[in-house]
């Protein structure tokens, strides 16, 4: 009886809610459209092409690893040998390449060894219920030194006619290759979150482990392919990084993406305590660092404030979307 | 000379204590120095700081609790490394320092100091530079793709490049953005240069990979570069000696390099055997450095590291 | 009397379980002292017991914020602008180069705090913004100038000053009885303090904590506010030793801190674990390097990487092993 | 009027999305009383208490505490204010230890140090008042049973001398004597003028300790009515809206002898780490075997033993006729076996996952082709159980953290009923879980069995064992300490052999 007349004070209050939920939800959007509105006004041919291209090619790296540290991070875990897995596929790839294995298995061995990379690490993970982060720090550290030890030398050059640079500058009806593998990886990964079993045990074990051990899922299997999955975009990320720049240099080779990555996916909203694997927001997370990143450099601004620059619009794009 | 090296150096051990990572630069040297010392009969060891200041006082602590009969010192920071010289002082271990200065007294701290003067190359990549243009070019408009913030070489370089550009009225800096040594890191900064619309005539790089980086960036965004600024070449000039520079050089991409040789353990040693036969030797012993362009590439190909 | 050996035998198992970072460290010193003669020589443990003090310090301070379920990954920067404030304060007023570098290490400590309690951002990415800002920031101090080229930026430090890293009592070098006050003072807070105890609470669960009746806010702000107290203590250590503005000296030192109490048994997880323990991970992550030049190789870096890797691999995994063994 | 109630909650009103949780509620508690607040799962009890609390903002209502106007906005300002609290879902550290759960946030101190000798003698006393003797309260929480969970929170609560005593479903894990002894505990509470608002789906308790109910019904209130005045038949009617004889008069079926039939499990010997020791199991298909026991009896171990979550030093398994070597849970799902945790927030829901998706957990493998998901089918398998199981949700899409209490224990039973097992496990099914519900999951539990599955149920109400088991086993101390057969079964015997095996021992028992 107190139904009838509380529904229109509740409906209004439900109006509320939801109005504050777009607040947040496109205060977001607001405030990137905001600040990028900003940065056209002030940076001279910022509106343009080359500075997507720019943007694009430079988030590449960081969106294929940080796609795969979504899933990593859905299950709970974390992985900061992202940059030394990148270096050791690049190596892989370039002494292949160097070698005169041709341009296919080069690439394929980089990948296979990215992949190997992951199932260490899933291993280690799961059946020596070691933490991840010790874990992968332990190939963060020694991986860097086996890519050196692959390559044998700290960096390789390739002539700028080689196919491997050839790759790295190809372009598929007009648009970059990287673009290309970057919107399939996108698809692909959103397939696999939205469709699969595989990311639904993978959500769940990152959920609650305890209760996913007792619904019966396989918890060894699926972290591992977990870290395998992540490693071999990480290999294809360090390889084409390799074609695109014409040369190995396998101390350098994606030395702090980790932290790129990682930043994208929480800017992206997928939890640090596992849970829903959110794809949109990590492309939109990995755009903007490398976006800030365009931007200080056209703007010539010095290295140190362009850092203070990246903190404040970080912080800015979390307050904006913070869940409370 | 080498028998009386050899009898001098019985049971002695060197220790180098080096600032860098996984740099060719820093491999060449002491693996230089290791062929040196082994040839010479003294025993060898290293360390690497990763171009960390800390690590490298750790790591001369490390080493002279091992007592050895040198320290060659490669130090991270001019200032800050200074520490290990007093750590190697209260043990005894006479020091050389190589690679770049540092802070201490000479006699009491150290022998000698051993090291190109990266001040001097940041001069002569300016000036190569401003040679590569007619003298009737009104503005010589230049991007500087600098090193790792802070650390001592490119504090040197960018000092050199700006003595020479500030006393000419036609040249400019417009640009200066960090490459960090590295192929990728240089390779992005040009690309944001070339796509914010700033023009440009000169690339000065700190470092060879850095140019490879500039190179693809310009190549990728339809840019020509070269030897020759009339036909529209972009002039690129950098500092090294690697094998890649030199046959980017010779392949006519990349105009000049102002060499830092990490050729000079010979010198090393020579200062090391003049200590011990009790010669007093200068505080400072310049390496000579050069520049290498299209003419004479072919005779430094083999220095290339 | 059957159900005594039992609970004696699970007692012991228990210890031995607890215990996996310490079998782990005197493990590795055993082997160290049987293959290096001057490893275990008086200069080297006074030189490994400095070398170790300022990380030791980072990874106190980091212990509390890991324990209550966060991440500061911002410690090694605030460590360096500490370390800059020490010596520019120390110019104009002695006494400040020593409290001036904790006072900011507390303060920017608490601006991570209220970005995470108030900004209700995740610790990780609030900290890790914060690491590259507040580096921004040490090379704004350090006076760098346009681009590369550095300001001379001469410090005149006082005779004291140095001393601080320096110096030793009855052979024990300073930093080194710092490290160890601050460990007993953090065993006391942790254990015997209301606030030591919510931390653990915290993190436990933070839900739980809250309907407890726990300040969860105020917890996590005093948790990073030592922490970065912790880094500026360990940035007053650096000034000292440095005795020089290096804006770069402190790469790398956050995630040594963060393995450092992992290692000591403190998952990331947070919640669980032993503050005192965190100085055993603190050891072994110390003496590995120490280790490596004791060696006495001549390769190139990455055979140190692959050696420092391979002997963290095998801790860890008789870590594991020895748990495993426990439960089972 | 206003003067003899401690607490007077008027027209409260709470939202969440797609939800009214409570509309225009009215809820007054006098002093000294003990108050009953009841309603069907879902039907507002716990999110009155948070609103209460202050874990959630009212959108509309006042309180009013001890002639105070109130509006706490976290649960250290309640307790502040003299309200502590119970909640539903146990919310304590898990890594500390009992002692420290109890007194966290107000430890004694010594010279300003914490003075661990004096909280752990304290809550040694504290828990001994409740009859719960020999309890390690030096080790951390969870290693403790979900019912010394439970025994904990109900002490720290009850250390804290508040005005206003909060119960959330305090007694869901404890069996009959352990409730007793609290009961006892609250009388003395409220000797000492205090309140207590207590919430149970336990009818017997409810009428046993309180003086007045409060009746909920779908987030809206019914009325309040003194205990004297209601039955147990016209109070679960209230709390319907329908008449309740259907359910509360459901007759047990005549003991089905099934003997006979094939045994799907039969464990021989089973032994574990000193604390289960030497137990023989049969179960026939059919059958629905009980389990009884005391506190820490080894109830819990048994079944995980039995799902493989526990690998047992000695002893055999054969499931359906085969021997069967079960080193992990995945082992024992692939020959059939099911297992419903006790422990519902620590084993078994994933509370950031829909409540779809927390049904098809453990099937999804037959719910997809070649690794993709059919979502319709997740649906029609969710929507199915919903129906079938009363579950209040907004939707099969709705979070399950945001699920009450019983709605969620209904979803993880409907887990493993779609799972068809051949041998099912429930250790405690039905906590939380209200009258109604209660026996449509008995029917539901009695028609598995119907279908040739075999039944394990541990529970710790008589009743619940009596009214449907075909067979129970009781247990003490890990051991076996009888048998009864469906003609045996009585109250009585299982009392009887309960206190026979019982003696003082290492682990928590009771003390009585
Ligand atoms: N955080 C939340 N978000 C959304 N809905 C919620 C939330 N908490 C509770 N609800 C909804 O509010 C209603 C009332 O839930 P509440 O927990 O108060 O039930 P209850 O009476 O305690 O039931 P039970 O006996 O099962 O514990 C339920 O329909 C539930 O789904
Ligand atoms: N990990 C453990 N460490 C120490 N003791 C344990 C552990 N697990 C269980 N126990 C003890 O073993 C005994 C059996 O526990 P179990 O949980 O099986 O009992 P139960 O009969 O199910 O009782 P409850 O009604 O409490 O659920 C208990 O006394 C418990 O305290
Ligand atoms: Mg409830
Ligand atoms: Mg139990």
């Amino acid at each position: 009886m107190p139904n009838s007349a509380n529904t229109s004070a509740l409906g209004a209050f439900r109006r509320a809610i939801a109005q504050r939920q777009n607040v947040r939800n496109y205060g977001v959007w607001s405030f990137l459209l905001l600040s990028l509105g900003v940065t056209a006004w002030f940076t001279p041919g910022f509106l343009s092409w080359g500075t997507l291209d720019n943007t694009l090619i430079q988030a590449f790296p960081v969106l294929l690893v940080a796609l795969g540290m979504t899933m990593v991070m859905s299950s709970g875990g974390i992985d900061i040998s992202v940059g030394a897995i990148m270096a050791i596929a690049g190596a892989v790839s370039g002494r292949l390449y160097t070698s005169n294995a041709g341009l296919a298995p080069s690439v394929a061995g980089g990948i296979l060894a990215g992949g190997l990379c992951g199932l260490f690490n899933g291993t280690l993970i799961s059946k020596f219920k070691i933490q991840p982060i010790i874990v992968t720090l332990v190939v963060m550290i020694a991986g860097r030194g086996l890519a050196q030890t692959i390559l044998g030398k700290p960096s390789v050059s390739f002539s700028f006619n080689s196919s491997l640079n050839v790759l790295g500058q190809y372009k598929i009806a007009g648009l970059p290759i990287q673009i290309v593998i970057m919107i399939a990886a996108v698809a692909m990964m959103l397939f696999v979150v939205k469709k699969t079993v595989f990311a639904k045990h993978v959500e769940a074990i990152g959920d609650n482990p305890r209760a996913a051990r007792l619904v019966g899922i396989n918890i060894l299997r699926t972290t591992a392919c977990v870290y395998v999955l992540c490693s071999i975009l990480c290999a294809v990320a360090g390889i084409m990084k390799v074609a695109l720049t014409g040369g190995v240099n396998a101390a350098g080779l994606g030395k702090f993406i980790e932290l790129d990555a990682i930043a994208a996916v929480a800017i992206g909203g997928t939890s640090f305590s596992g849970g829903r694997a959110r794809i949109f927001g990590t492309v939109i997370g990995a755009v903007i660092i490398p976006l800030v990143t365009v931007i200080a450099g056209m703007n010539d601004m010095r290295d140190h404030h362009a850092m203070i620059f990246k903190a404040v619009i970080v912080i800015g794009v979390l307050l904006v979307r913070r869940e409370r | 000379s080498c028998n009386r090296g050899a009898s001098a150096s019985k049971g002695k051990s060197v220790a180098y204590s080096s600032p860098g990572d996984a740099n060719g630069w820093f491999l060449a040297f002491s693996s230089e120095l290791k062929k040196e010392a082994e040839k010479r009969g003294y025993s060898f060891s290293v360390t690497h700081a990763q171009q960390n200041t800390a690590r490298q006082l750790s790591d001369v602590e490390d080493i002279i609790a091992q007592k050895p009969t040198f320290l060659i010192l490669g130090p991270k920071d001019t200032k800050a490394s200074a520490d290990a010289l007093r750590t190697a002082r209260k043990a005894g271990v006479p020091v050389i320092v190589v690679n770049r200065d540092i802070n201490g007294e000479h006699g009491a701290d150290y022998i000698t100091k051993i090291y190109s003067d990266f001040e001097w190359i940041g001069e002569k990549m300016a000036q190569a530079v401003r040679e590569a243009f007619p003298a009737d070019k009104k503005t010589i408009r230049i991007v500087e793709i600098h090193g790792t913030l802070g650390s001592a070489n490119t504090t040197g370089m960018s000092k050199g490049i700006r003595k020479v550009i500030d006393n000419d009225a036609r040249m400019e800096l417009v640009r200066s953005q960090p490459g960090n040594f590295q192929r990728d890191v240089a390779m992005a900064a040009m690309e944001n240069i070339i796509q914010s619309g700033v023009e440009f005539d000169a690339v000065i790089c700190h470092y060879d990979d850095e140019a490879m980086g500039a190179i693809q960036a310009l190549t990728r965004k339809g840019r020509k570069m070269g030897n020759d600024p009339s036909r529209g070449e972009i002039i690129i000039v950098g500092n090294g000696g690697t094998t890649v520079g030199l046959e980017a050089v010779k392949a006519g991409k990349y105009h000049k390099i102002v060499s830092v040789t990490p050729y000079y353990a010979d010198k090393v040693f020579e200062a090391i055997e003049a200590h011990l036969a009790g010669k007093k030797l200068d505080p400072y012993i310049r390496v000579d450095d050069i520049v290498i362009d299209k003419n004479n590439v072919d005779k430094h190909m083999a220095t290339g590291f | 009397m059957k159900t005594d050996s039992a609970t004696i035998k699970t007692g012991v198992i228990d210890t031995v379980k607890s215990q996996g970072p310490l079998v782990m460290l005197v493990v590795l010193c055993v082997i160290a002292g049987i293959c290096f003669p001057a490893f275990a020589t008086s200069l080297n443990l006074v030189n490994i017991s400095r070398q170790i003090s300022m990380f030791g310090l980072l990874a106190l301070g980091m212990a509390f914020v890991i324990l209550s379920g966060g991440i500061d990954l911002s410690v090694g920067s605030i460590a360096v602008v500490a370390s800059i404030v020490a010596l520019q304060a120390g110019r104009w007023f002695a006494p400040a180069a020593v409290v001036a570098p904790i006072l900011v290490g507390v303060a920017i400590g608490a601006f991570n705090g209220a970005l995470i309690t108030w900004g209700g951002i995740p610790p990780f990415i609030a900290t890790l913004a914060m690491m590259l800002g507040v580096k921004g920031l040490a090379f704004v101090l350090a006076g760098e100038g346009r681009s590369a080229a550095a300001a001379e930026q001469v410090v005149n430090v006082s005779g004291w000053f140095p001393v601080i890293f320096r110096g030793d009592c009855f052979g024990i070098p300073y930093p080194a009885i710092i490290l160890i006050a601050a460990l007993g003072v953090a065993v006391v807070v942790s254990k015997y303090t209301s606030f030591g105890r919510s931390v653990f609470a915290v993190g436990g669960s933070e839900e739980a904590a809250r309907m407890m009746g726990l300040n969860v806010n105020k917890c996590k702000m005093l948790v990073y506010m030592i922490c970065g107290g912790c880094a500026g203590a360990a940035g007053l250590l650096l000034a000292s030793r440095l005795k020089a503005i290096d804006p770069t000296a402190t790469g790398g030192w956050e995630l040594t801190a963060i393995a450092a109490v992992v290692i000591g048994g403190i998952p990331l997880t947070g919640g669980l674990g032993k503050i005192g323990h965190v100085i055993y991970g603190v050891l072994i992550l110390g003496i590995i390097p120490n280790l490596i030049n004791h060696l006495r190789i001549s390769l190139p870096p990455w055979y140190n990487e692959m050696i420092t890797g391979m002997l963290l691999l095998a801790v860890v995994l008789l870590q594991s092993l020895i748990a495993k063994r426990g439960t089972r | 009027m206003v003067e003899d109630c401690l607490l007077k909650m008027t027209g409260i009103c709470k939202a969440f999305p797609g939800v009214k949780a409570l509309q225009d509620v009215d809820f007054s508690v006098k002093y000294g009383q003990t108050h009953a607040l009841m309603g069907e799962n879902g039907a507002g009890k716990s999110t009155l208490i948070k609103v209460l609390t202050g874990i959630y903002q009212k959108d509309a209502g006042e309180i009013v505490f001890d002639a105070e106007s109130i509006a706490p906005t976290d649960a250290a300002q309640s307790q502040h204010m003299g309200i502590s609290t119970i909640y539903q879902e146990l919310n304590l550290a898990p890594c500390l230890s009992v002692a420290e759960n109890i007194f966290i946030g107000r430890e004694p101190k010594k010279y300003g140090l914490i003075d661990w000798k004096t909280i752990e003698s304290r809550a040694r006393s504290i828990l001994g008042d409740m009859g719960v003797t020999g309890v390690n309260v030096s080790r951390p929480l969870n290693e403790h049973s979900v019912a010394i969970q439970q025994m904990a929170a109900i002490a720290r609560a009850l250390s804290l001398d508040a005005k206003l005593l909060v119960m959330d479903e305090p007694t869901s894990s404890l069996s009959e004597t352990e409730a007793g002894l609290l009961f006892d505990v609250i009388r003395r509470v409220k000797a000492r003028g205090s309140s207590v608002i207590f919430i149970s789906h336990k009818m017997s308790e409810v009428f046993e300790i309180c003086d007045t109910a409060t009746i909920l019904r779908d987030g809206c209130l019914v009325g309040e009515y003194p205990m004297a005045d209601l039955t147990k038949l016209k109070m679960v009617s209230l709390m319907i809206g329908r008449d309740a004889t259907s359910v509360l008069h459901r007759k047990k079926e005549v003991s089905r002898g099934l003997d006979d039939r094939e045994l799907v499990l039969k464990a021989r010997g089973l032994s574990r780490a000193h604390r289960t020791k030497e137990i023989d199991i049969d179960i026939a298909g059919g059958q629905i075997l009980g389990v009884a026991g005391l506190l820490g009896s080894g109830r819990t171990e048994l079944a995980r033993i039995l799902f493989g979550d526990e690998i047992c030093d000695g002893g055999e398994i054969e499931i359906a006729g085969a021997a069967a070597h079960l080193r992990t849970p995945r082992d024992a799902i692939r020959l059939g076996v099911g297992f419903c945790s006790e422990d519902r927030k620590a084993e078994g829901v994933f509370p950031h996952m829909s409540v779809m998706e927390n049904m098809t957990a453990g099937i999804l493998g037959e719910l997809s082709a070649g690794g993709v998901l059919s979502r319709k089918a997740q649906m029609q398998v969710a929507q199915t159980y919903i129906d079938k199981l009363g579950i209040k949700t907004s939707g099969p899409d709705q979070r399950m953290g945001e699920l009450s209490g019983g709605n969620q224990q209904k979803v993880l039973l409907a887990r493993w009923l779609c799972k068809k097992p051949v041998l099912m496990i429930l250790d405690e099914p039905m906590r939380g879980i209200d009258l109604g519900a209660k026996s449509e999951i008995e029917d539901i539990i009695a028609d598995l069995a119907g279908k040739g599955v075999a039944v394990l149920m541990i529970s710790s109400e008589m009743e619940e064992l009596i009214r449907s088991c075909d067979k129970i086993v009781v247990l003490s101390e890990g051991r076996k300490a009888g048998q009864l057969t469906a003609r045996e079964i009585s109250e009585e015997r299982i009392v009887q052999m309960l206190a026979h095996g019982s003696h003082p021992g290492q682990e928590a028992v009771h003390a009585k």
